[in-house]
């Protein structure tokens, strides 16, 4: 979807941008990617193996296919001809197993290695165009993997020569249609064309060299400050525009507003049933039930933002729409639920009680990673439950730190959460799996983990789409152990002569700069 | 004769911040700015004590169809981005603006007092090792000061209070240090031995009422700048949390809406500046009429 | 030819917070070219204002209304600022009161004077420095291209009344007014600087002199006005003035000068009658005091040194202070007359010696040990107010120094009775002592000092910060408790007169040490010390010869 | 003895790190007793299992015993190493040293701005000349220093930048866009500094040099500039310290309304995000500038002021 085009009329080569993001990424280096909002440097000078189409299907990249072995326990890709980095390195098997052999370095990136690589056996060259990875167990996310930031290719040259490889920088290179010329930490990075490019994915507009000369982005954390910019015409493009700022952004003629819905798990409050309240179905239910989420978002993003009704993000395939009206908003419903859970009484305050306790959930959210205006959305739903149900939801905004702590004490009973993965699986299998690294509600359900774990090792697509949806419906409907709220989206503002404003498919979040020109 | 150099930098004739230079005030006399001082400075207690006078309603009721409405009859400075009336916040907000001022205010003006009057009093060892520590202390930035014991103990009005009251504290002490030294090296004091009075009532009766009398008037003014401190802290994020409506965290809060809402942000502004003006324009007219039953 | 200055009817208000001050009420003068003028009058009688207002100075909120007012023959009336910047320095040169804080502390010497030269445009930029030379060199500043290149801070009074009359003659001006040009200075200096204006005078430039004493002006003036809130009372050719004064105010002031042939009579106007002459026809008598056994010492102090750093302030001073007794203590400023009081008050340790007081050793023991006896010695400082709990009224003030056991009712009562002692009513007992004149502040300080009737009273200046007449009022009262308590004093003045009139013995301090001590009558008049001798010779006496003695260069 | 005015000031430096080291310290065992662990910072939002832990504790080295940490920190930092970030994975120095250049560029700017207004408001107001006009300015200086910094700064960013397009509105780039958060920052500074100003201005005015200057027929500006205005600046000399803390305080603010990079924007997100040696290297710098700060405006005040020179 870029409707953008015709405004900008045909694509033409030549010119400079600005953009202005978010988000300064902690690091440059795509092994070490941890951040959504980055996502969309990282494609300007990295390429990864495969990569997602719009309806969510693999296709090649700079490898031209890949073979499962049919007992799923290895992946032989090859490799595109004529590829080479930007310090002239061709890429080839020996570069691939350079990178991912890297990624298992203890020490380098362990986040990766104890995850996504985590059923990888051993990479193997074939020859230099083919290469071969074996697996301990079945892992269809090995794909994912090699589609995802950290799966990109990393000049061999420089993972051995960068002054500071972890951060990244100017001399990471990867094989990309931009060369990173410039970084002036918390102000901007400048990119440069890279005029030797011709292996565009076939998800991409066009092929060769990008169309413009350069880009610069600049670091406006300030949502206010990077919108003032936008229409006093001091940058040409803006990501993450929050929903109050759309209209001064759709009130402008020589302005436009694009948004697209991120893949991965939708954001989503889960319930911690390790104890009291939550512990009891009839408490979950009754707090979802006590939210009217669509009064809830309208208020906080006025019309912007769009309702889940999952744990998975709608716009993924493996989303299950039956979920849809299926519950929420009926605060009747909500008292009826408590009434029988024991917590008729009422305090002064007008909070419910039993047993002398009120009834407190503590939802506890980390401040730096807080984004979309999540802290004002808790303040509604906080609102809602005390107005219709009398729950009394307290929220802490607190360093990572402490969060962290409060987690590992327990110490908490709602936690939110939504992953940007490009498959919810894997965003699942951390979130929901008895042995996830972030369980926050501490579930212990063979179903589910027997869900999971076939999810995983099925790679055909229908079969596959089938466990995810017996999850779902697992998870949303019969345990509640989620109150799903809304699809996270990304915006982008964009001056009207600007072309080729794109979305990464199925990721969802802005696509590079490779297909973007400047008109008349 | 030779002056040495430390008479002149001492810190005790450090300005402070908001202290009002004394001659400024001296020669102004207009009572019109006066009263409305104090009657703004009543109407803030009210509203700190018994703000459903002012606003009956509950500061925290979202009304999510009726978000970043305008001023109006119904709203009288409209609404915020939960639907939550402005002026009911504005008003309930006094409260916790106040308590964290006055409890700021006290921790530092009692502490200060203590230990300015421990350092002026005592002998130079532990006049020098005060002095040194409230010296580290201002080392550091106010706001700054504040930030790193947020960091440690954690954003809340609590670690807020407890900030703002060790970061301006060493300014107290400074000041009760000085006038301790000085109303002991006064003529009045040292020649009263020739009374016969012994030490400790030489002290308790001279020393002591003379070092105290001027506290009041610097707790006043004090008290705006903790409040000011308070809102940058706020602003930032380190103090109150959601949905209280302290005016700091309420300015913080409604800065994102400022192109489409400025009421939200600009009204607890004005508060804000109008407390720190009240109680300067008070604390100053106090401070003048003390400076002349000094004179 | 028309006189350099005339004024006629002038009369300056001030407009002040708490209502219209009337400063100068009406007064006509007159200053001939080569003419010296004097005003003479008590503290507030509109002397300084007067003289700022000639310069158009006359200071914010004032106003000035004058049926002329001519300077070197221009009516400077509807001057513009513009204008008067073109008076000042080239027609009137003035010298300010206040003649140790009247240079700008962070510029030199040089820069001051210069600044003139340089706003009058009298002499080009290069030759700006040897002309400051050469002025300094006219006011006799040694060394004076040294001195050009100090701060105003290393130079002494002296030296610097006279940079400062430096800068005001650099524009040649034809009339120079000098408020106060002595007052904060030393005999000895007072003298030379008077000579030195004598010179100027002597040079052709007029003077308009302003002084509160009047045997200052005596010495150099052609006529004196005397000035009384804002009017002149009385003026005259200076001889006539001083022998044959025609109005009462004058002849108070003339009475109230204590000198030696004042001794043991009153000094008040109450007290004295003037002679159909003018002249001080009789004085009343002081009351008779108990006889001084010269062998019952109270106080003794042998070999008394004090030191700061490596500067001593006091060396090796003995000497001793009998029952009933008032022993003198004169010097120049900063001969460590006010050190030693403190070492003999008990408040200040002395590195060397011994103090006994009544029989019981005074220095070098525990302040506990010191405790019984402190009431029995007490002290009156030259600022009463700053030895006074700001917080106090006048009545906590003098009950402080009562015997703590006496009860409340009888505390209120003793006050009563010692203001009346003081001659002080008990209307005042609530008021607050910075609401109270000089002089009263002073009689408070000393009714708190006889409250615990102590032998003996050091007295550090008392009067010097007072007025003539009041000083009078002061001094008659000190005489009075003398003579009823039989309190021994030790009275610190640099006023010889002061001394001469009211002490037994006198000890005579320089530099620390004692050069000479002995009955006042001796000592000063027949001075063995070469100091004694040039403290002497420098005051300056009006009523000795009869007649003003010329100064001449 | 008096001790001469070098020996003071070399005194002072002792005593001034004497400070530094009790500043240091006292930052560090704040952040000892600071509750959170140290491995849940670095572990983030990121993934979390115990082989990710034991490789974050063995390569901060974090299981050492706090006196050991605490003395190799003393010692780094005698050294000027100033440690890692936990965040953001690279040493302190350099993500200071990058961000050091903004900050100085704003407060630079601001405190000169603010000093130069501060003295023209000053001096056109001292005295009594222009009542009006001082009645109107020390209004002004009040509501200056009586409103918070970030409301002036948010309110002439919307105003003048979004509204007008006036200005430039981020980040560090040229003098546009300085224009801004360095008026911003330099307003409340103008505010005090001017009542302080005027003040010695005034008590200056009062003094009989003044008198004898005026006497000499010298104009009223060059009594002003020449003499009063050196009286008046010693005080505000002493401010120096202040001023300091005001420019750093207001840069984290500033930088955060403006967007624009810098210290206060490193130190707000190592506050937020428990990056502890970030935390602890502002600290400690900012404790060394005061310290710094503070033994030049003693020397300025020796310079300035003869009379503290030795004769
Ligand atoms: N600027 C002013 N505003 C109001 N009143 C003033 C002002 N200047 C002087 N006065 C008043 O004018 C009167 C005369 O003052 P002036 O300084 O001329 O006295 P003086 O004779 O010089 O006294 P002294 O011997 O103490 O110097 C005093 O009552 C004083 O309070
Ligand atoms: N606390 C002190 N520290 C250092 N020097 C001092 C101190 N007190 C006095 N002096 C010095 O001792 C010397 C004598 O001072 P003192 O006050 O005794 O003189 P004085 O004769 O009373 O003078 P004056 O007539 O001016 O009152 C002066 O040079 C003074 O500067
Ligand atoms: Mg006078
Ligand atoms: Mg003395």
């Amino acid at each position: 979807a870029a409707p953008a085009a015709e405004a900008a009329g045909e694509p033409r080569s030549g010119g400079a941008l600005t953009w202005a993001v978010e988000t300064e990424p902690i690091t440059l280096n795509p092994h070490q990617y941890a951040q959504a909002k980055a996502r969309l440097l990282v494609w300007n000078t990295f390429e990864s193996l495969l990569t997602y189409d719009k309806q969510g299907k693999l296709v090649p990249w700079l490898a031209t296919g890949w073979q499962a072995a049919p007992d799923g326990l290895s992946y032989t890709l090859t490799l595109r001809d004529g590829v080479t980095f930007t310090d002239g390195t061709p890429l080839d098997a020996t570069a691939v197993k350079t990178n991912i052999d890297k990624l298992r370095e203890p020490g380098y990136a362990p986040g990766v290695a104890a995850v996504q690589l985590r059923n990888l056996k051993a990479v193997e060259v074939v020859d230099p165009r083919t290469v071969r990875l074996s697996l301990t167990t079945p892992d269809v996310l090995i794909l994912d993997f090699l589609a995802s930031p950290q799966g990109a290719q990393v000049s061999p040259k420089s993972l051995r020569e960068a002054k500071n490889l972890k951060a990244g920088g100017v001399d990471v290179v990867g094989t990309g249609p931009f060369v990173l010329d410039r970084y002036v930490p918390g102000q901007e990075l400048h990119y440069r064309r890279n005029p030797g490019y011709d292996w565009a994915p076939p998800t991409a507009a066009h092929n060769g060299p990008a169309h413009l000369d350069e880009i610069t982005y600049r670091f406006l954390k300030e949502s206010a400050v990077r919108v003032g910019a936008l229409t006093s015409r001091q940058v040409q493009l803006v990501e993450g525009v929050p929903a109050t700022d759309q209209p001064l952004v759709t009130a402008n003629r020589t302005l436009r507003l694009t948004r697209e819905l991120n893949s991965g798990s939708a954001y989503s409050y889960y319930f911690n049933t390790s104890h009291a309240p939550f512990d009891d179905l009839r408490v979950r239910q009754a707090f979802r039930e006590a939210v009217d989420v669509d009064t809830v978002l309208r208020s906080v993003y006025r019309d912007t933002a769009t309702r889940a009704w999952s744990v998975i993000s709608p716009s993924s395939p493996l989303y299950d729409k039956s979920l849809e009206g299926g519950y929420g908003g009926d605060a009747a419903k909500a008292n009826a639920l408590l009434d029988q859970a024991g917590w008729a009484a009422r305090d002064a305050d007008g909070f419910r009680v039993r047993d002398g306790r009120r009834l407190t959930v503590r939802l506890v959210q980390a401040a730096p990673y807080v984004r979309d205006r999540r802290d004002v959305l808790a303040q509604a739903v906080q609102a809602a439950v005390k107005q219709s149900a009398g729950i009394d939801l307290k929220i802490a905004l607190v360093d990572q730190g402490t969060a962290t702590q409060a987690f590992e004490r327990n110490a908490y009973e709602v936690f939110d959460n939504s992953r940007a993965d490009t498959d919810a699986g894997a965003a699942l299998n951390l979130l929901l799996h008895s042995k996830g690294g972030i369980n926050r509600t501490r579930a212990n359900d063979p179903r589910i983990d027997q869900l999971l774990e076939s999810g995983q090792g099925t790679a055909e697509e229908t079969k596959r789409a089938g466990i995810y949806a017996q999850l779902q419906q697992r998870v949303v409907a019969e345990q509640a152990l989620v109150l799903p709220l809304y699809a996270p989206a990304d915006q982008i503002a964009a001056s009207t002569s600007v072309g080729g404003v794109r979305f990464e498919p199925t990721a969802g979040v802005p696509a590079s700069a490779y297909d973007l020109w400047i008109g008349r | 004769m030779t002056v040495t150099l430390a008479p002149a930098t001492t810190e005790a004739h450090t300005p402070h911040p908001s202290t009002p230079p004394a001659s400024t005030a001296r020669r102004r006399r207009w009572r019109p700015g006066l009263l409305a001082a104090g009657a703004y400075l009543i109407l803030l207690v009210v509203a700190a004590v018994w703000p459903a006078v002012l606003a009956p309603g509950d500061p925290l009721a979202a009304d999510p169809l009726g978000v970043l409405e305008a001023p109006s009859a119904a709203h009288w400075l409209g609404t915020d981005h939960l639907g939550r009336d402005v002026w009911t916040r504005v008003v309930h907000g006094a409260g916790h603006s106040l308590t964290i001022g006055v409890a700021a205010t006290a921790i530092a003006v009692t502490g200060g007092v203590l230990l300015g009057l421990l350092a002026g009093l005592t002998h130079r060892l532990a006049d020098e090792t005060l002095s040194r520590a409230f010296d580290a202390i201002s080392a550091f930035p106010i706001l700054l000061l504040a930030l790193l014991f947020i960091a440690v103990a954690g954003p809340g009005t609590v670690s807020l209070i407890i900030a703002i009251g060790v970061a301006t504290l060493p300014h107290h002490a400074r000041v009760v240090r000085g006038q301790t030294l000085l109303v002991r090296r006064a003529a009045y004091v040292e020649e009263a031995v020739t009374f016969g009075l012994s030490r400790p009532r030489l002290v308790a009766r001279h020393v002591l009422p003379n070092v105290i009398g001027p506290v009041p008037v610097l707790a006043v003014i004090g008290l705006g700048e903790a409040i000011m401190i308070a809102a940058g802290l706020s602003f930032l994020g380190m103090g109150p949390q959601p949905p209280s409506p302290e005016w700091g965290a309420m300015l913080s809060e409604g800065r994102n809406y400022l192109q489409v809402a400025w009421w939200i942000t600009v009204l607890p502004g004005v508060a804000v500046t109008a407390t720190v003006v009240a109680l300067t324009v008070v604390g100053r007219h106090w401070q003048t009429r003390f400076d002349g039953r000094q004179r | 030819m028309a006189p350099l200055l005339a004024v006629e009817d002038l009369h300056v208000d001030f407009d002040t917070p708490t209502g219209r001050v009337a400063a100068v009420r009406g007064i006509s003068l007159t200053v001939e070219r080569g003419e010296c003028v004097a005003i003479v009058g008590e503290s507030g009688s509109g002397k300084s204002v007067t003289a700022r207002t000639l310069v158009g100075l006359a200071g914010p909120g004032a106003s000035v209304r004058a049926a002329r007012l001519d300077l070197a023959g221009q009516d400077v009336r509807g001057h513009r600022p513009r204008d008067w910047r073109r008076v000042r320095g080239r027609l009137a040169g003035l010298v300010l009161q206040d003649a140790l804080v009247s240079l700008d502390p962070l510029r030199t010497v040089g820069a001051e004077i210069g600044e003139v030269l340089a706003t009058h445009g009298i002499v080009g930029r290069r030759e700006r420095a040897g002309r400051v030379t050469h002025l300094l060199d006219e006011v006799h500043l040694p060394e004076p291209e040294r001195r050009a290149r100090q701060y105003p801070h290393q130079l002494s009074g002296g030296l610097r009344q006279r940079a400062l009359i430096a800068s005001a003659i650099a524009g040649e001006p034809a009339l120079l007014i000098a408020d106060e040009p002595t007052t904060a200075l030393d005999v000895t200096v007072q003298a030379q600087i008077l000579r030195l204006l004598a010179e100027r005078r002597a040079a052709g430039v007029s003077l308009l002199l302003i002084s509160h004493d009047l045997a200052v002006v005596a010495q150099v003036a052609d006529r004196v006005l005397v000035m009384r809130d804002g009017r002149i009372v009385e003026h005259g050719p200076t001889a006539r003035l001083l022998r044959s004064p025609a109005h009462p105010y004058t002849r108070q002031l003339l009475a109230a000068v204590p000198s030696a042939s004042s001794r043991g009579h009153r000094l008040a106007a109450s007290a004295v009658a003037v002679g159909r002459d003018g002249g001080v026809a009789r004085r009343e008598a002081l009351p008779a005091r108990p006889e001084v056994r010269p062998n019952d010492t109270l106080l003794d102090a042998a070999g008394l040194t004090r030191r700061y750093g490596d500067h001593t302030v006091v060396r090796d001073v003995s000497f001793s202070i009998a029952r009933g007794e008032t022993l003198g203590l004169v010097g120049e400023s900063g001969s460590g007359k006010s050190t030693l009081a403190r070492i003999v008050a008990g408040l200040l340790a002395a590195d060397t010696g011994a103090v006994t007081f009544e029989n019981a050793q005074w220095s070098g023991v525990p302040e506990r040990v010191r405790r019984p006896l402190r009431r029995r010695l007490q002290l009156i400082s030259q600022d009463p107010l700053s030895s006074f709990d700001p917080r106090y009224r006048v009545a906590q003030v003098v009950g402080e120094n009562l015997d703590p056991d006496v009860g409340r009712g009888d505390r209120r009562d003793q006050v009563v009775d010692l203001l009346r002692r003081v001659g002080l009513g008990p209307d005042l007992l609530d008021r607050h002592p910075r609401r109270l004149s000089g002089g009263q502040r002073q009689r408070v300080a000393i009714a708190r000092a006889i409250a615990p009737r102590p032998s003996l009273i050091v007295c550090d200046e008392p009067v010097s910060a007072l007025d003539v007449s009041v000083q009078a009022q002061v001094l008659d009262l000190l005489a009075d408790l003398r003579a009823t308590d039989g309190t021994a004093l030790l009275f610190i003045s640099h006023d010889l007169g002061v001394v001469h009139h009211l002490s037994d013995r006198v000890l005579v301090m320089h530099d620390g040490a004692v050069v000479e001590q002995g009955p006042v009558g001796d000592v000063f008049t027949y001075p063995r010390h070469d100091h004694t001798r040039s403290l002497l010779d420098a005051l300056p006496t009006l009523v000795t010869a009869g007649r003003p003695q010329e100064v001449r260069p | 003895m008096f001790s001469s005015p070098l020996r003071a000031a070399a005194r002072r430096l002792a005593a001034g790190l004497v400070v530094l080291w009790a500043a240091a310290t006292a930052a560090y065992l704040a952040l000892l007793v600071a509750p959170g662990d140290t491995v849940d910072t670095i572990v983030g939002d990121g993934a979390d299992t115990p082989q990710i832990r034991a490789e974050i504790i063995a390569e901060w080295s974090l299981d050492r015993p706090a006196v050991v940490q605490y003395l190799d920190y003393l010692r780094r930092l005698a050294g000027g190493d100033l440690g890692r970030s936990y965040l953001l994975q690279r040493p302190v120095v350099e993500v200071i040293g990058e961000q050091l250049a903004p900050t100085l560029t704003l407060a630079l700017a601001a405190a000169g701005l603010g000093v130069l207004l501060a003295v023209v408001l000053a001096v056109a107001t001292a005295g009594n000349r222009r009542p009006w006009l001082r009645r109107a300015s020390s209004g002004a200086e009040l509501l200056l220093v009586s409103t918070p910094p970030f409301l002036i700064g948010i309110v002439l960013l919307s105003v003048l930048s979004f509204r007008f397009g006036l200005f430039p509105v981020s980040g560090d780039r040229g003098v546009g866009a300085l224009v801004l958060p360095a008026v911003t920052l330099a307003l409340p500074i103008a505010g005090l500094l001017a009542q302080v100003l005027r003040d010695g201005l005034d008590r200056a005015l009062d003094e009989p040099f003044v008198l004898t200057a005026r006497s000499r027929g010298v104009r009223e500006r060059t009594v002003l500039l020449r003499h009063a205005l050196r009286h008046a600046l010693l005080p505000a000399v002493t401010l120096a310290g202040w001023l300091f803390g005001i420019l750093l305080g207001g840069a984290v603010i500033v930088e955060q309304v403006f967007g624009r990079p810098g210290l206060g924007q490193v130190t707000l997100t190592a506050v937020t995000g428990k990056d502890m040696p970030v935390v602890l290297a502002v600290v400690t710098l900012s404790a060394a500038v005061y310290v710094a700060v503070n033994t030049i405006a003693d020397l300025t005040y020796l310079l300035v002021d003869p009379r503290l020179r030795r004769s």
